[in-house]
């Protein structure tokens, strides 16, 4: 069975460390704060400019001046620091986010993302996506394995407009968690009911399968 | 001293001398920390071919998108323009030039400006469609590309209290793009919602020294909430 | 939670990790806002081949002046190295290597390197010798020199008030080059005189977020005043 | 006469509008800060992180941790603002101070400024003035017209290593006020009871001398 997105969000919260300083893109990303693992403390960046991002308002606590990256409404907590969106990329420009979540359209064995832009398409715009990916060491993608016409996102090459170039070194599908080194993708571990066939299939990208891929488990 | 009071008493006051054909750089994220009067003064006097430098354009019928309706705006530069059907449908229909701009780079390039620093080196964008055509260059082994900074005719700014100096405070993640647009402005122009006395604000907690701002107004504002979330 | 308690309990612990030949940032301009105890801890350690980073080098007896005594420092950048008898004899007997560099550009070098910018144009400098060897590069018709960043190994910061996390405030105009030094350190430490609970600095009034720091010590200060001056 | 030190302060003071951000060197260009004319207020700027200078404290507000560039004790007025070296060289570089005032060893004709080096003699280091006279528009200089030896100090060409290149516009010396334009010293003004000649032979840059060279007047 490919996880939910509350599952995905689930394995990521597992790679989060007491200590760590962590900034989740829109969507599944956002939800991994759900999953904060006992005994653990991180921190939450926001881009627009706040470190310690805490949970969504009462309604008495509700400020129009107090908002996340994705416009929504939230709180700081106590000790949190707020700042200029000039000071915020300077933090992630320089490396001191210690981990980025964020989702895409496609990924490639070379590292390479495609997540902001699907020409004819969808302009939005890169928000803060290729300043985290070209600011962080340590990123974890998280995206279905598969269009929904069964098409892989996981490419020799990415086909879409880049939002950086070879800076992804994690993976996580709703079928797997891979890791990209050396051009390839290494398959880590697939989701529960999930064969290795069904990934090689859906993978277009160069796939490393060790012997043994061990089984993701969740808690019920 | 009239020297350095800076406040004005009217929002025409307060954009006197915007003209068609200027680059306006304005402050805020989303809809939040925007300078939602001036922006509507912008809109009464009905100058267009503005370049607007803004992170996002507000959404249809608020904040920077009230300009999109008289068709103000004819050149944006931008990291994040969805919430706004008029913007995308001008955009493809090539009534209005959008540069879109990585967040930090924007934010950057606005500090560089009102810095004195004209281009900037940055890993941020390399070998995506953003780094085409600018220069690159090796430090340490890793890539960057050639940023230039931005400086505005005008820059529109929101804050939450200031004195006559123009020393400014902000509220909160309010804060965002605002003080960088504050010092990349020719002439900068900051609407707060309190005006207090030389003295009251604490001068280490200033987040906007007044040396970068021309005019002060006191205003009122709606601040609208594009994503109320509550707990529940 | 452990992961965020950045409080160390001595000297020792603090500067923990240092070795010779390292590049140290000092904040601090003249004997204000200087890591008085931090630089004390050095000298104790008698680490040398030290490249230090600092606007300037303390005075005889006191500051980063007390680590010329056992001659720890090689190479020192730095605005001004006035004031001190010890180092201009060490400079002319070329016991140490100065690279004298301007005061706005050694800021925005810490600035750079704590900010993941590589390099920046400045005209400061241009057409003097601070610009030779240096690229030259022209925008807007004016010439503008490139200067590259600056990291180091371990930075040193005297900070007035922070929390655990490693939030700090600085107190007057001992601000100076602390919050820069803060940024481009691979191990930031900083001592302070007085260390709160998280929640009780207001968040919008830290100069240095805590993601900068990795770790804190409360320490007395000497506060030595370099040019007493008191009127009439 | 040659004009004194005070003398020197007070006609730079002249040039001060209402309204201007000032930075002011050390030595004579700080005592202008003692001839701010009536109705006109400015606000000085220290590059160390204070704008809004203000007098030197009491015995009782006397505070470590408040000093200006020239690392006097000082107070900030009602109003002030205290900042990081990066903001505050982000002002200068940026060119938002009105006004800039520093003393010198030697100027030339181009408006090149020679203020922090004498080989094998004096190697303290520039401090901000590079930054300073490479971000104003607006400069004053202020030096002895001459050595004690009587060689000039406005000159053809520095032979001192630069401080900043074709930046500085007007000079004042304790003989005369002169602009530099167009590759020449202007005499426009001239020291009470000094005369042309003196300047003329005193100036061994190239030096015009417009037909009317008026004499500055001091209150007693």
């Amino acid at each position: 069975m490919a996880l939910t997105r509350e599952q995905m969000a689930q394995r990521v919260a597992r790679e989060l460390q007491d200590g760590f300083y962590v900034n989740l893109g829109i969507g599944i990303p956002t939800l991994v704060a759900n999953y904060i693992p006992d005994g653990i403390d991180v921190m939450l960046q926001s881009e627009n400019g706040l470190l310690g991002m805490g949970r969504y308002p009462t309604e008495e606590e509700l400020d129009a001046d107090m908002i996340n990256a994705g416009k929504e409404t939230v709180t700081a907590r106590p000790g949190a620091a707020i700042f200029s969106s000039a000071e915020s990329f300077a933090m992630i420009r320089g490396g001191h986010v210690d981990l980025t979540v964020l989702g895409a359209f496609e990924v490639d064995q070379q590292g390479n993302i495609a997540s902001w832009m699907i020409p004819g398409k969808l302009i939005k715009g890169m928000g803060g996506a290729m300043d985290l990916v070209a600011g962080a060491d340590n990123i974890i993608c998280t995206m279905t394995h598969a269009s929904k016409h069964g098409e892989s996102k996981l490419l020799e090459k990415c086909e879409l407009p880049l939002t950086g170039a070879g800076c992804i070194n994690r993976v996580l599908t709703d079928l797997a968690y891979l890791e990209i080194k050396d051009g390839a993708f290494i398959l880590k571990e697939r989701a529960p009911g999930v064969s290795v066939e069904e990934i090689v299939e859906k993978t277009a990208g160069k796939l490393i399968v060790p012997d043994h891929v061990p089984e993701m488990s969740f808690d019920a | 001293m009239a020297g350095f009071d800076k406040r004005v008493s009217s929002y025409k006051e307060a954009m006197e001398g915007i003209e068609s054909g200027m680059t306006v750089i304005a402050g805020g994220f989303g809809l939040c920390g925007i300078p939602e009067n001036l922006i509507a003064e912008i809109k009464r006097r009905g100058v267009h071919d503005l370049t607007v430098v803004s992170n996002n354009c507000g959404v249809d019928g608020f904040g920077l998108g009230i300009l999109l309706e008289d068709r103000q705006i004819s050149k944006i530069l931008a990291s994040y323009v969805g919430e706004n059907a008029l913007f995308e449908k001008q955009m493809l229909n090539d009534e209005i030039e959008v540069v879109l701009t990585p967040q930090g780079t924007l934010a950057e390039k606005m500090r560089a400006g009102g810095a004195g620093i004209p281009a900037f080196y940055t890993a941020t964008g390399y070998g995506t469609p953003i780094g085409e055509g600018k220069e690159v260059r090796v430090f340490n082994d890793r890539h960057y590309i050639l940023e230039e900074a931005i400086i505005g005719d005008f820059a529109i700014v929101k804050g939450w209290k200031a004195d006559r100096y123009g020393n400014v405070m902000y509220r909160h993640t309010a804060q965002n793009f605002n003080p960088m647009a504050a010092t990349a402005g020719k002439i900068t122009v900051v609407e707060v919602e309190e005006i207090v006395e030389p003295g009251e604000l604490e001068p280490s907690q200033i987040h906007t020294p007044g040396i970068y701002v021309d005019r002060i107004i006191q205003g009122t504002f709606e601040k609208r909430i594009e994503k109320r979330t509550v707990r529940s």
